[in-house]
């Protein structure tokens, strides 16, 4: 017993944790496209820094 | 390289072969990503099917197998983060630490909430009413108000470098006030009553600790995966902010010339 | 530092002096709260107060009026570090705050120490007006006046503070209880309970309240004197 | 030329993310009175905020009375030591014309004693000085800020529109006092549209447009005629 609020919990976190990706995910790919090439290397700066 | 106005010159000597893409991914986020997508589906394996029901909590207990190490990672990990970029932004204003506060926060909020919505929901069952003022629930209430505060801070319109000093500040407050806030809403409920729950009290065989274990696991590969990226897209604004700014310089002396 | 504090305290409680916002719209404000409360809680009601043997029943106003003192004070809280924001907010005066070449901790000192003499003079009628409406005893004086100074000096420093976060922001009067109210919960908490202990005993559950209150007071102080520079600072 | 009080090197200055100076280039000297000159939004006031050490030097170089802009603490240092009379007066409307001007004198660590000769000198002082600032006219607000200004003593004088809201008399109360200050060896910066009073003031006009100096003129120029320039001239004082 239980399962009435276990269900709804795992899919509360799903829903948050999946709708915050997605939303991220979209706003990183619309961003990198108006951002002239020569200053997306956050790549090269991240990693050098991790 | 944390620079926090980077010379056009630098940037175009530095262009390297590589090209850059148009996403926030990249080799080793997409391994991590990988890894965190396994990791939730054998979490959600062992959470929901493998482990056998506890004893007296029956199957809502499996709810504090998300809800705890959500917990964790939020209150231990985010926030401390957020606290290390603030510390490191005010010392050597380099955008990379404030940038990095920022995510943490925002990610560390939003796994706050989960534990807030799991957390009411367990007790539900447990307690028979989906709020108790039990200390953990309470102070993590409070905590997460506490952020969301920051992050709207964070959001205000006005001067970015104003507005990420005062981030910074407030980003240090807020770790020593959520101990403050942990330690009193602790202590009040402690004299009132016992713990109502212990996770160290209940009965839990091998498949659950190691479940548990997997849930602190996975969160943690989660919340570097999700932060990363999160870092990124604010890189990537903070680079688009940049850009206008050349445009706007040309734009603004440009004002003179046709007068 | 000191010289500037005082400085700045003196010109703050002299704005007061002659505007009078706090005394003649703030502390009506908190006294109307107090009899709000009276209509929220139904006054009639009664709780069973203590354990075992010695229980009896007690009005309910009674029994919670230390809650009722610090929201009232709590809300006050807001409108006067708002007052002490606004002065400064126009006309440029942060500017010439900046310009005058003033300890920006001396400005904290003296910007909080105001607030805290006005906050004082503020919970000495509330007080009253408590004593007053919901009745409750007084046990332990020593203990209820040092939990009253400690609480005030802590919600002043972390008032002004969070108040100089958001000074000469557009959203300034939003945001400030948004970041103030969680910060003060704990202090909320502990001067309810300090209070509690004060007014019905035993005085003994009290002082490791009150300890926590001055605790506080100490670090926010402390947080403050370091961080009010980089806060008024623009850029 | 005298040694430079004022040397700004393409200096940019950031209002949030508009680049409100563009790449300034200025250098004026010891005993100078410079009259900057350009349309509204023209980037006058931010040129006096950044040489007041309160707007941020977000690109180029600049040095104000030997501080270095680019360096937070300098700039600290470098506030105390110039006066700033902006578009706001900086006054308490609760407090009286003299406790007003007690406080920021003593805020400022000036000298006391300057506070009564000063507002009597402005003509605030007398009847004036226990009215509450609330109750004057803006004209009157400039004249008790000015008072504050001349306590404090500063090295540069940095105005912004200082005429304006002034009648006759406080206008010529002005020049004076702006001619006394560099005639004892300090130096000024003036933001005025009104040219025929400040030209004759000024040792030298600086153009400033779009962010930028477009111009400058060492001499003083005639009165009313500013090299041709008249499209500058768009005669609002704000």
């Amino acid at each position: 017993m239980g399962w009435e609020y276990v269900i709804p919990g795992y899919l509360i976190a799903a829903v948050a944790i999946g709708g915050y990706t997605l939303q991220m995910l979209r706003r990183g790919r619309a961003l990198s496209a108006r951002v002239p090439e020569e200053r997306r290397r956050f790549l090269a700066e991240k990693a050098d820094k991790t | 390289m944390n620079d926090p106005a980077p010379s056009q010159d630098a940037f175009e000597s530095a262009l390297a072969a590589r090209t850059a893409p148009l996403h926030t991914g990249s080799k080793s986020t997409r391994v991590l990503g990988v890894l965190a997508l396994v990791l939730l589906v054998s979490l959600l394996a062992f959470a929901l099917v493998i482990t056998p029901p506890e004893v007296s909590q029956r199957d809502s207990f499996r709810l504090l197998y998300l809800h705890v190490p959500s917990a964790i990672v939020s209150l231990y990990v985010a926030f401390a983060i957020t606290l290390v970029g603030s510390i490191i932004y005010l010392r050597k204003q380099s955008v990379f630490w404030d940038l990095l506060a920022g995510a943490a926060a925002e990610v560390g909020v939003l796994f706050l909430g989960i534990t807030l919505v799991t957390g009411m929901l367990w007790g539900k069952p447990t307690w028979g009413v989906y709020w108790q003022w039990d200390p953990r629930l309470t102070s993590t209430a409070v905590s997460f108000v506490l952020y969301a505060g920051y992050l709207a801070v964070r959001k205000l319109d006005m001067d970015p470098v104003v507005r990420s000093r005062r981030a910074a500040v407030l980003g240090i407050v807020s770790f020593l006030n959520l101990i403050i806030v942990r330690y009193s809403v602790q202590w009040w409920r402690g004299l009132h009553q016992g713990q109502t729950f212990d996770v160290a009290d209940t009965q839990m065989d091998g498949v659950m600790l190691f479940t548990a274990l997997l849930g602190v696991i996975t969160m943690h590969v989660v919340f570097a995966w999700l932060v990363i990226h999160r870092f990124r897209v604010a890189w990537l604004e903070h680079q688009a902010d940049e850009a206008g700014l050349d445009v706007a310089l040309r734009e603004r002396r440009a004002e003179g010339a046709n007068v | 530092m000191l010289r500037d504090a005082r400085l700045v305290a003196s010109k703050d409680l002299r704005v007061e002096a002659t505007s009078r916002v706090l005394t003649t719209q703030v502390l009506p404000f908190a006294l109307l709260v107090l009899i709000l409360f009276g209509f929220g809680i139904s006054p009639d009601q009664q709780v069973i107060s203590g354990a075992g043997e010695g229980t009896e029943r007690v009005a309910i106003l009674e029994k919670v009026a230390p809650g009722l003192f610090w929201l009232a004070v709590l809300f006050s809280t807001l409108l006067a570090i708002g007052r002490s924001f606004a002065i400064e907010s126009v006309d440029g005066n942060l500017d010439a705050l900046r310009m005058a070449g003033l300890d920006p901790a001396g400005v904290f000192l003296g910007k909080m120490s105001a607030v805290l003499a006005e906050l004082l003079v503020l919970e000495l009628v509330v007080g009253l007006g408590c004593f007053a409406l919901y009745g409750p005893p007084l046990a332990h004086p020593v203990l209820l006046v040092t939990t009253v100074l400690s609480a005030t000096l802590g919600i002043a420093a972390a008032g002004t503070l969070y108040a100089a976060l958001a000074a000469g922001l557009r959203v300034r009067d939003t945001l400030v209880p948004l970041l103030v109210l969680p910060v003060l919960a704990p202090v909320l908490l502990a001067a309810t309970l300090a209070t509690e202990a004060a007014l019905f005993g035993p005085d003994g559950d009290g002082w490791p309240w009150a300890l926590l209150l001055g605790a506080f007071a100490v670090l926010y102080t402390g947080a403050g004197i370091l961080a009010f520079g980089t806060l008024v600072e623009e850029s | 030329m005298t040694t430079p009080v004022i040397e700004l090197a393409g200096a940019v200055s950031l209002i949030g993310r508009f680049p409100a100076l563009a790449g300034a280039d200025l250098s004026v000297g010891t005993g100078e009175v410079a009259l900057l000159q350009g349309p509204n939004g023209a980037g006058k006031s931010t040129l006096l905020r950044l040489c007041a050490g309160l707007a941020p030097l977000s690109g180029g170089a600049g040095t104000v009375l030997g501080h270095d802009l680019s360096d937070r603490r300098e700039r600290r240092a470098l506030r105390r030591r110039v006066g700033l009379l902006g578009h706001g007066t900086a006054l308490y409307d609760d407090l009286t014309v003299e406790q007003n001007v007690r406080f920021w004198t003593a805020a400022n660590h000036g000298d006391l004693s300057t506070i009564e000769p000063a507002m009597d000198r402005l003509g605030v002082g007398g009847r004036l000085r226990t009215v509450p600032v609330s109750g004057l006219s803006a004209g009157q607000r400039r004249r008790t800020a000015m008072a504050v200004l001349v306590c404090r003593r500063p090295v540069l004088w940095l105005l912004d529109e200082p005429h304006a809201g002034l009648d006759a008399a406080g206008r010529d109360l002005v020049d004076e006092l702006v001619h006394q200050a560099v005639a004892s060896g300090a130096t000024a910066l003036v933001a005025s549209h009104e040219l025929d009073r400040v030209a004759g003031l000024a040792t030298r006009v600086v153009h400033v447009v779009g962010g930028h100096i477009t111009a400058q003129h060492s001499d003083a120029p005639a009165h009313g005629d500013l090299g041709g320039r008249g499209d500058l001239d768009d005669g609002e004082a704000t």
